[in-house]
């Protein structure tokens, strides 16, 4: 019942957000074939236009673009003529999932261990440098971190390649520059929960029985700290896998995550609508599944209101 | 065992009357007095607030240091690197990066404060009253429903296209950032102070609150809200920085600061091929102010977050 | 003395900082000991790869707009017209042709064997089919006005004609006949672009979208497609069922898709890409001196234009004072530093005429003069009757380079005139929808000839022509146009172009600023690029040479 | 007795849990509450007794029954009348740490309910104040610090003065001292019992610990699972207690006296049942020493076996 | 008899932003084998703090250690290595905390936590572990052991929860169980059952109980001997009978004048202890009740009190003991009759 009723929530947010984008889309000025400076005589224009459905009114426009949509059919592309949104999608979205797991698992990983670390030497040296990293992180965009990256692990030290992809070696500096913000706000929001914990009775429980620290924190202190990190992963997770434009745009990235601006850009209907509910699609249905895990994680947590 | 002699006068029983037996023996301070003395206590975050003053400063009296404006150009003297004459260098048109700097500094302070505020006003009101409405009857989850319903789609509508409408509708300049910024900003805030406030209306307090008639509204900001300030200190340090450099996006965009005004954000990106011509000064200043910006905000807050609690204050 | 110059290639390399800890360099500097005196041989491995900088939109010949499409249509496709190896159109598929007196008609025939690279005769009547692709409504092909010059095609593309009435034809196998509206000086010339290409009819009527993927992908050119990973790369390979295959050295091209400057150039200097364009402006400073870097030539101007509708520009001698009043010499050599040639006229550097080159030809229309610009500035506002100049804002669209050049010369006006504009961008498709609309008083422009002609460049600011967003009509410029258009004597064409411009650069609309440049870096053991002037290289001839 | 203050009828709150399922946290309790007494209400955590004590000061919603306060029926007012009624019915919490808001001071925490019903402003409004903390036996300086400053004894006082200000009739007090120090208990204790003459307040004490609750109640109620168990005054309550249960609480009692013979102690096995599945009839009997077989049966009838001593238990026929 | 654990002039400060806070100041007692000792006093007054330094459980972050002796069967604590202090931990040095509510991990199940130091310390498999925690809780009187192994704290009620505390503590059969208000947040009715089931095993397992509680009345119903503490300070110790019928400290008095008698008919007046505990930021130069104490003295608010031996097993912190006290019989007499 609670699953049906948040499926049907989830089917009419993204029905508006569709139908909103739908709506800007069509505001913003620009024309999608007037594509260098050159202008092209207006019959020619109409012919594309007849082409894409361009030349019916809005309100028609939208009813036919619903209608494809239910049968799962994004259109074709405006600018890459030959291709659909479906493609596009299929193409690009492999590539992008891959990097934004990666520098997930790299964010989620290192993220915790430095906001643990942090944590444990509460007010100390270590505990400073962490925060340092972490300002560091947040502070250095991704706009200029992937290059510097480029110039020092691929130009100076030649581990790995400049950009493009095929290898695996061709993923490693795109998702540390991915990771790297990511990382520094699960630092810093695992820094903060891990200190709560760390201070409640069971941990003393679990001191008393006598675990090591180590057990201490994995056994008992991560999983109840982890909670404010996951709400934070749960949006996080729905972009990153989606596709960055930076990052794919400086490491020559197949992904998808440069059409949501260059759909944009270039005024390409379809992309843009098709882009944006492949997004919310996987934005919701993540943040659905973060609420179930909210369960998963903390065995009090409930789903359904309870009152008193 | 061997018992020290006191003075006999010593054993005389006190007079009970003369006794206050129910005090407090600590000092008590007035509020600003009270939070000035722990931030002192606290020496990073008085480092933070002097570097936070010092960059102020920098930023109002930097450019009159030296015989510079921001925006002239000496075209012979272009990429020169820090010297007694340019302090930070010049840049590829031959400007003075010092002046550059702290007229940039002028423009993502204003982007950082105003974020910061757009955070605090509609982040913290929207998830507040979401959060302190869900549950509370039908009405009350219809509209902490609606609001998260607002926060979704926020979140799935393509921010570039809010952008470009927003440029065709509105001069460029601060005002435009600002309603840009306005536009989405606040939505990751609204969601974890939600949380937060879920979790903290449960409280005794709180009940007591309205056991006194106090208002929806008072309950939310005197009760609730000044106890997720840990929260929203943390989670300002992560939008300023983002604003920072989003203004650089919007103006690159044609939506902000227009040139020859900089932002750091501007600054930097402009600076990016610096990476492979090694004039580093060009992408260290801005790159370098903005971090310490963000280190010294960080320690500053942390340093106002203790202070603020009264309970940290033992 | 051979160990002596061992000994300075292996130091060259090594202080060269950033090349020195990459493998690949280290292996070829190894080569070079165990051989140095065959260093110019043909290499084993005879392969490039070149950035093409996007994915092209469309590598189809009815529906490709663009140079990076283009680019690679070139290599894989060859029209009835090539180019030799200076540029020059030269008969490609066409064996022989005929012009009518007239100048009207051609009747082109195809060479023996012309065969597609699946190994099917290319016939004439492939020609037929694809242009008449092009012009079919239902393909929206957007250059389709290319082919208007035909009989009855303008017509067919706009619907009111049908496919018959096209002046092209098949006459059999071999033969193509078109028609032409009136005699055209550089159809020639016109042939070598893509939309004239030939397109296999099958191809197309079994699948609309046969270009979109390399298994389905059949040509004709030098090279044949044998891979295409979207946004990744595009690998054409030597194409065996070419005529002159033995031209061709390059057994493999990739065409590489990285759009970021400094990316690709770090790329290059690692050695994933053997040739780059457009560097990062930062880095020419540096690479300037380099035997691999070469700067050439783009047949485009960069300019501003004026909205002659709108103050201060409806005054023409406020439009002279601001263009007399920047230094275009500083502003290349300081700025855009691409070696770009200052623009003192409409017509960039790059079309031969009889006389010589056009642009030497026509000299330079105005001088660079602060005191004349003030003067013609004061008489302006007076004859306006303006005491002070109405405040201008200079329109540029959301570039890095614009930026800076917008700054660079928002400080000249301020310096050298005392004006003091404000700047303002705009992202792409609004700058052209608000220049469209004559919404600015100043605006950036940039115009590149998909031809070397004059015509081209002339044409932009014709009185009906959509891309003059100035608001400038002078018939003695539309009239001297059009007459320049129907002159078949060649000197007289070309005088009355002159004309033309002069017309156009006494009004001033718009102030030139340079005329634009291309920045290569190509690897040095790569011969016989052809590079022409509107052009990215074209590799039929190129060979992979020993170091 | 005197004049009756809130007058409860069939009072029942249920809440809903999962599987469709109800907690009945209050099942069918009515009771009277006489102006100026005080009525202890006892039971183990999970009684309902403190769902009961949320109930009649309005924090909370009868699932039905009725609470009428001096007559009048809460939930039939206007907004207006509702609000002064809840101004005159006040709650002291259990938890003096979670009661208090950590970021406020004790001026600001005192006054919010003179600001919330607008009863004085400005000098007047410091002047209720500072007189509101020396009725608590604190001083007016005290108004500038914060909770956390205080002992525990110090901020209940302050939850108390913080009831007080408002000027109620009534005040529940829902576990007040069961948080607190045995030497600090005992200053509470005896400062409720002062107010309640100065004041003239009428008191429900809510307990688990039935030594301070037999010391400060007039009549002590015994609750169950949601049920009232027995109800007389104090003293009879501990003379003859008579419902198996309230026997067992008592004996349950430890005693400060080494000495004292070990008292034979009914030692409750478990714990309550759970009250989504309450045991049919007689609730206790599942723990009850005396359960007999109609108490499996039969749910006991709630009746008056002595003079003014109420219980449901079949023993008392 | 054998002195399992001597705790010897143990000084604890804690390092504040307002400064040091003496939270235990010279505290000595000891423990023999099999035998309960209660620690009372209120909260606040480092009895909490003084059984944390035993097991090691203090942040040493804030904590300071200033002085002191803790001895184990001839061990010293405070001396071992961390590695070999765990050793003890959880396995003959147990603990059971206050607050059963917040005590247990809310994400673990019940039967982990309680096998968790069975396999940390027995280094047997998880099969055994499981079935010995099954047992226990099957010894703590948990009905359904197999179906309560696997379920989660929140679905336990305090009183449960509380005896799983004690399953775990009692796991790995410790020599010395400290439990620190063990029955505080408990109804009277479990609170019973809980003292009961100490009281047994005690027996049963000859282990030794140090019982913390400011309930007097859990007191004299189970420990043998007991210490008041205040204000860091253990102001008087001794057995439960000398304690109980011949209490020489006011505080000691007080605590029990401040509860009321339920047994009695007549409605008296509380006599609670005025005031509030000292602020251990700055705590009294002299006897820290002093500022609380109807009987004090000038002395008492200038000099800390020495330690007076009533009998070998009962001494006393308080200046009224001294024979210079001018009203020490007639005040100490009046301490004897409470419980006349």
């Amino acid at each position: 019942m609670y699953i049906l009723k948040r499926f049907f929530t989830m089917i009419l947010t993204i029905w508006v957000i569709a139908t909103l984008t739908f709506v800007m889309m069509k505001f913003i000025p620009g024309d999608p074939f007037a594509s260098d400076a050159d202008v092209l005589p207006e019959e020619v224009l109409n012919n594309m236009r007849a082409k894409y459905n361009l030349d019916k009114p809005i309100a028609v426009q939208y009813v036919l673009y619903i209608k494809d949509l239910v049968s799962l059919d994004l259109g074709p592309s405006i600018q890459s003529r030959t291709r659909s949104v479906n493609d596009i999608i299929l193409s690009g979205f492999p590539p992008s999932a891959l990097l934004g797991a990666q520098a997930l698992v790299l964010a989620l990983v290192f993220g915790l261990l430095l906001g643990i670390i942090a944590a444990l030497y509460h007010n100390r040296f270590i505990d400073y440098l962490a925060m340092i990293i972490a300002i560091i992180g947040i502070s250095i965009p991704s706009f200029i971190l992937a290059p510097l990256l480029i110039k020092f692990f691929s130009v100076e030290w030649g581990l790995f390649p400049v950009a493009t992809w095929g290898t695996w070696k061709h993923t490693v500096l795109p998702s540390l520059a991915l990771a790297s913000m990511p990382l520094a706000v699960v630092a810093r929001f695992m820094r903060s929960s891990m200190i709560e914990v760390m201070n409640a009775n069971y941990i003393k429980t679990a001191d008393a029985k006598g675990l090591s620290t180590a057990g201490i924190v994995i056994k008992h202190g991560i999983r109840n700290a982890i909670l404010p990190v996951v709400s934070f992963i749960g949006p996080l997770f729905a972009s990153l896998i989606t596709g960055t434009f930076v990052i794919e745009k400086i490491f020559a990235i197949p992904g998808i995550g440069r059409y949501f601006v260059d759909s944009i850009f270039n005024r390409d209907y379809p992309v843009i609508m098709g882009t944006t509910i492949f997004f919310s699609v996987i934005l919701v249905v993540t943040l659905f599944l973060i609420d179930i895990s909210y369960r998963l994680i903390d065995p009090r947590i409930s789903l359904t209101s309870k009152e008193g | 065992m061997v018992i020290k002699r006191a003075d006999n006068s010593l054993f005389t029983p006190i007079d009970p009357s003369k006794k206050v037996i129910d005090d407090i023996q600590r000092p008590s301070l007035s509020v600003w007095k009270d939070t000035l003395l722990s931030i002192m206590r606290n020496k990073l975050a008085l480092l933070g607030f002097f570097l936070l003053a010092i960059i102020v400063f920098l930023a109002l009296f930097g450019p009159s240091m030296v015989p510079f404006s921001p925006s002239e150009q000496n075209l012979t003297k272009t990429n020169l690197p820090p010297s007694v004459e340019h302090w930070f260098g010049t840049d590829n048109l031959g400007r003075d990066m010092w002046t550059r700097s702290w007229y940039g500094a002028r423009v993502s302070l204003i982007i950082g404060i105003v974020a910061a505020l757009i955070d605090l006003i509609l982040g913290v009101i929207v998830g507040g009253v979401s959060g302190y409405m869900a549950g509370r009857g039908k009405k009350g989850d219809r509209i902490d429903g609606l609001l998260m319903r607002i926060v979704e789609v926020l979140y799935g509508i393509p921010y570039l296209l809010i952008v470009i409408l927003l440029m065709v509708i509105m001069e460029p300049g601060i005002t435009a950032i600002i309603i840009a910024l306005s536009v989405t900003g606040w939505v990751g805030m609204a969601r974890i102070i939600r949380g937060q406030i879920l979790q903290l209306k449960s409280q005794e307090y709180v009940q007591a609150a309205e056991k006194l008639g106090t208002s929806h509204t008072k309950i939310i900001s005197r009760h609730l809200l000044p106890n997720t300030m840990g929260i929203i200190i943390v989670n300002l340090t992560f939008t300023i920085p983002t604003a920072i450099f989003a203004e650089s996006f919007l103006s690159f965009l044609g939506l902000g600061v227009q040139a020859p005004f900089a932002s750091w954000g501007t600054m930097a990106n402009d600076a990016l091929g610096v990476i492979l011509s090694g004039q580093w000064w060009r992408l260290f200043f801005p790159g370098f102010l903005i971090s310490l910006t963000m280190f010294a905000f960080n320690v500053f807050g942390d340093g106002i977050q203790d202070a603020l609690d009264p309970r940290d204050r033992k | 003395m051979k160990k002596l110059f061992v000994l300075m290639i292996t130091i060259l390399s090594l202080s060269a900082v950033l090349v020195a800890c990459n493998g690949k360099d280290k292996d070829s500097s190894d080569k070079g000991k165990e051989d140095g005196n065959s260093s110019s041989g043909k290499a084993e491995k005879q392969e490039i790869v070149m950035n093409a900088g996007s994915e092209p939109p469309a590598i189809d010949p009815a529906l490709a707009t663009d140079t990076t499409s283009g680019w690679v249509l070139d290599h894989i496709f060859e029209g009835l017209y090539t180019r030799d190896k200076n540029g020059s159109a030269v008969p490609g598929l066409a064996e022989k042709t005929e012009i009518s007196e007239d100048g009207k008609k051609y009747i082109f025939t195809i060479r023996d064997g012309a065969k597609w690279s699946d190994g099917s005769p290319l016939t004439a009547n492939d020609f037929e089919f694809a242009w008449k692709h092009v012009l079919n409504p239902d393909t929206g092909s957007s250059f389709a006005f290319y082919l208007y010059y035909l009989v009855g095609a303008e017509e067919y593309n706009k619907g009111n004609a049908k496919a018959e009435d096209v002046g092209v034809k098949a006459l059999d196998e071999k033969t193509l006949e078109v028609t032409l509206n009136e005699p055209l000086g550089y159809f020639e010339t016109l042939l070598t672009m893509w939309t004239f290409y030939p397109v296999k009819e099958e191809l197309v009527a079994g699948n609309e979208n046969w270009s979109a993927e390399a298994k389905t992908y059949v040509s004709n050119g030098p090279f044949k497609m044998t891979a295409w990973e979207h946004d990744s790369e595009v690998v054409i390979e030597k194409n065996n069922e070419y005529y002159d295959k033995d031209s061709v050295n390059l057994d493999k091209i990739t065409f590489k898709m990285v759009g970021e400057a400094t990316t690709y150039y770090q790329m290059y200097k690692t050695g994933e890409l053997d040739f780059i364009k457009s560097l990062p402006t930062d880095v020419i400073e540096s690479e300037k001196d380099k035997d691999d870097f070469e700067i050439v030539p783009y047949y485009g101007t960069y300019m501003y234009m004026f909205n002659v509708e709108k103050e201060p520009f409806t005054n023409e001698k406020v439009r002279k004072a601001f263009g007399m009043s920047i230094d275009r010499e500083v502003l290349t050599e300081n700025v855009t530093l691409a070696g770009e040639t200052p623009a003192y006229g409409m017509v960039p550097v790059g079309a031969d005429s009889p006389e010589g080159d056009f642009r030497a030809v026509g000299g330079d229309y105005f001088e660079e003069n602060l005191d004349k610009a003030k003067k013609l500035l004061a008489e302006g506002m007076a004859e306006e009757g303006w005491t002070t100049l109405p405040e201008v804002t200079l329109l540029y669209n959301t570039d890095e380079n614009h930026k800076k050049i917008a700054e660079a010369v928002q400080e000249m006006f301020k310096k050298n005139i005392g004006v003091d504009i404000k700047l303002a961008n705009q992202e792409w498709k609004t700058y052209l929808e608000t220049t469209k609309a004559h919404n600015f008083q100043m605006a950036r422009m940039g115009w590149i000839g998909l031809f070397v002609d004059p015509v081209v460049n002339l044409d932009y600011y014709l009185g009906d022509s959509p891309n003059n967003r100035t608001g400038w009509v002078n018939e003695d410029f539309d009239r001297l146009m059009a007459e320049s258009k129907v002159e078949q004597d060649t000197a007289k064409r070309y005088e009355l172009l002159h004309q033309a411009e002069e017309v156009l650069m006494t009004d001033f609309p718009m102030m030139p600023i340079y005329f634009y440049t291309n920045t290569y870096l190509m690897n040095k053991n790569i011969k016989d690029a052809a590079k022409f002037v509107n052009r990215f290289p074209f590799m039929k001839w190129a060979e992979v040479t020993e170091k | 007795m005197s004049e009756v203050l809130v007058e409860i009828k069939n009072l029942k709150r249920y809440f809903p849990v999962a599987d469709k399922k109800t907690v009945k946290a209050v099942d069918d309790i009515s009771l009277i509450i006489h102006k100026g007494e005080t009525l202890g209400l006892v039971g183990e955590s999970g009684s309902g007794k403190s769902s009961l004590g949320k109930l009649v000061v309005g924090l909370d919603t009868p699932t039905s029954g009725s609470i009428l306060f001096e007559g009048k029926e809460f939930t039939g007012l206007n907004k207006k009348d509702q609000r002064e009624m809840n101004r005159e019915m006040q709650i002291i919490f259990q938890d003096p740490h979670a009661s208090l808001n950590p970021r406020m001071r004790i001026g600001e925490i005192i006054a919010e309910g003179i600001d919330g019903y607008n009863l004085a402003k400005g000098k007047k409004r410091l002047e209720i104040v500072y007189s509101l903390l020396e009725k608590v036996g604190l001083r007016p300086e005290h108004a500038q610090r914060y909770p956390h400053e205080f002992s525990g004894g110090q901020r209940q006082r302050i939850g108390i003065a913080r009831a007080l200000a408002v000027q109620p009739k009534f005040i529940v007090a829902d576990e007040p001292i069961s948080a607190l120090d045995v030497s600090i208990q005992a200053q509470v204790i005896n400062l409720l019992e002062d107010l309640k003459e100065k004041e003239q307040l009428t008191y429900l004490f809510i307990a688990h610990d039935l030594g301070m609750v037999k010391h400060i109640s007039d009549r002590i109620g015994v609750m169950y699972l949601g049920k009232m168990m027995e109800l007389a005054s104090s003293d009879d309550l501990f003379k003859s207690p008579l419902h198996p249960y309230t026997q067992a609480l008592m004996s349950a009692i430890p005693i400060a006296d080494p000495s004292s013979i070990k008292r034979e102690r009914i030692v409750l096995k478990g714990d309550p049942p759970s009250p989504v599945n309450p045991p049919s009839g007689c609730r206790f009997r599942t723990r009850c020493a005396k359960a007999m077989d109609i108490c499996a049966a039969i749910e006991p009838q709630w009746k008056e076996v002595e003079d003014n001593h109420w219980t449901a238990c079949h023993l008392y026929p | 008899m054998e002195q399992l654990l001597e705790v010897k002039n143990l000084e604890v400060n804690f390092r504040t932003y307002g400064g040091e806070v003496k939270a235990v100041r010279d505290v000595s007692f000891h423990i023999n084998k099999s035998e309960i000792l209660a620690i009372v006093g209120e909260s606040g007054s480092g009895k909490s703090v003084t059984v944390q330094t035993i097991m090691g459980l203090l942040p040493m972050s804030v904590a300071d250690i200033k002085n002191g002796t803790i001895h184990y069967k001839g061990q010293n604590l405070l001396e071992l290595k961390k590695r070999e202090l765990r050793k003890l931990k959880g396995s003959k040095i147990s603990m059971i905390f206050q607050d059963p509510m917040t005590s247990l991990n809310p994400t673990m199940k019940i039967g982990s936590q309680i096998a968790e130091g069975l396999i940390i310390h027995q280094k047997i498999s998880k099969r055994d572990a499981k079935e010995q925690a099954i047992n226990m809780i099957k010894l703590v009187g948990i009905p359904n052991p197999e179906q309560r192994y696997d379920q989660y704290p929140h679905e336990f009620s305090g009183g449960m929860r509380q005896r799983v505390m004690i399953a775990i503590a009692l796991a790995c059969r410790p020599e010395l169980l400290i439990a620190d208000e063990p029955t505080t947040a408990l109804d009277v009715t479990i609170q019973a059952q809980v003292l009961k089931l100490m009281i047994e095993l005690k027996e049963k397992t000859d282990t030794a109980i140090i019982l913390i509680t400011h309930d007097l009345g859990v007191v004299a119903e189970t420990a043998e001997r007991v210490a008041v503490m205040y204000a860091g300070v253990i102001v008087e110790t001794g057995t439960v009978h000398e304690i109980f019928e011949n209490p020489k400290h006011p505080y000691t008095w007080g605590l029990m004048e401040s509860i009321p008698d339920f047994m009695s008919t007549t409605k008296e007046r509380l006599i609670p202890i005025e005031g509030s505990p000292p602020d251990l930021f700055a705590p009294p130069k002299g006897c820290p009740f002093a500022p609380r104490c109807k009987y004090a003295m000038d002395i008492c608010v200038d000099q800390m009190p020495l330690d007076y031996e009533i009998s070998s097993s009962h001494s006393a912190k308080c200046w009224l003991n001294d024979e210079q006290s001018p009203n020490a019989d007639e005040v100490l007499a009046l301490g004897r009759s409470l419980y006349e």
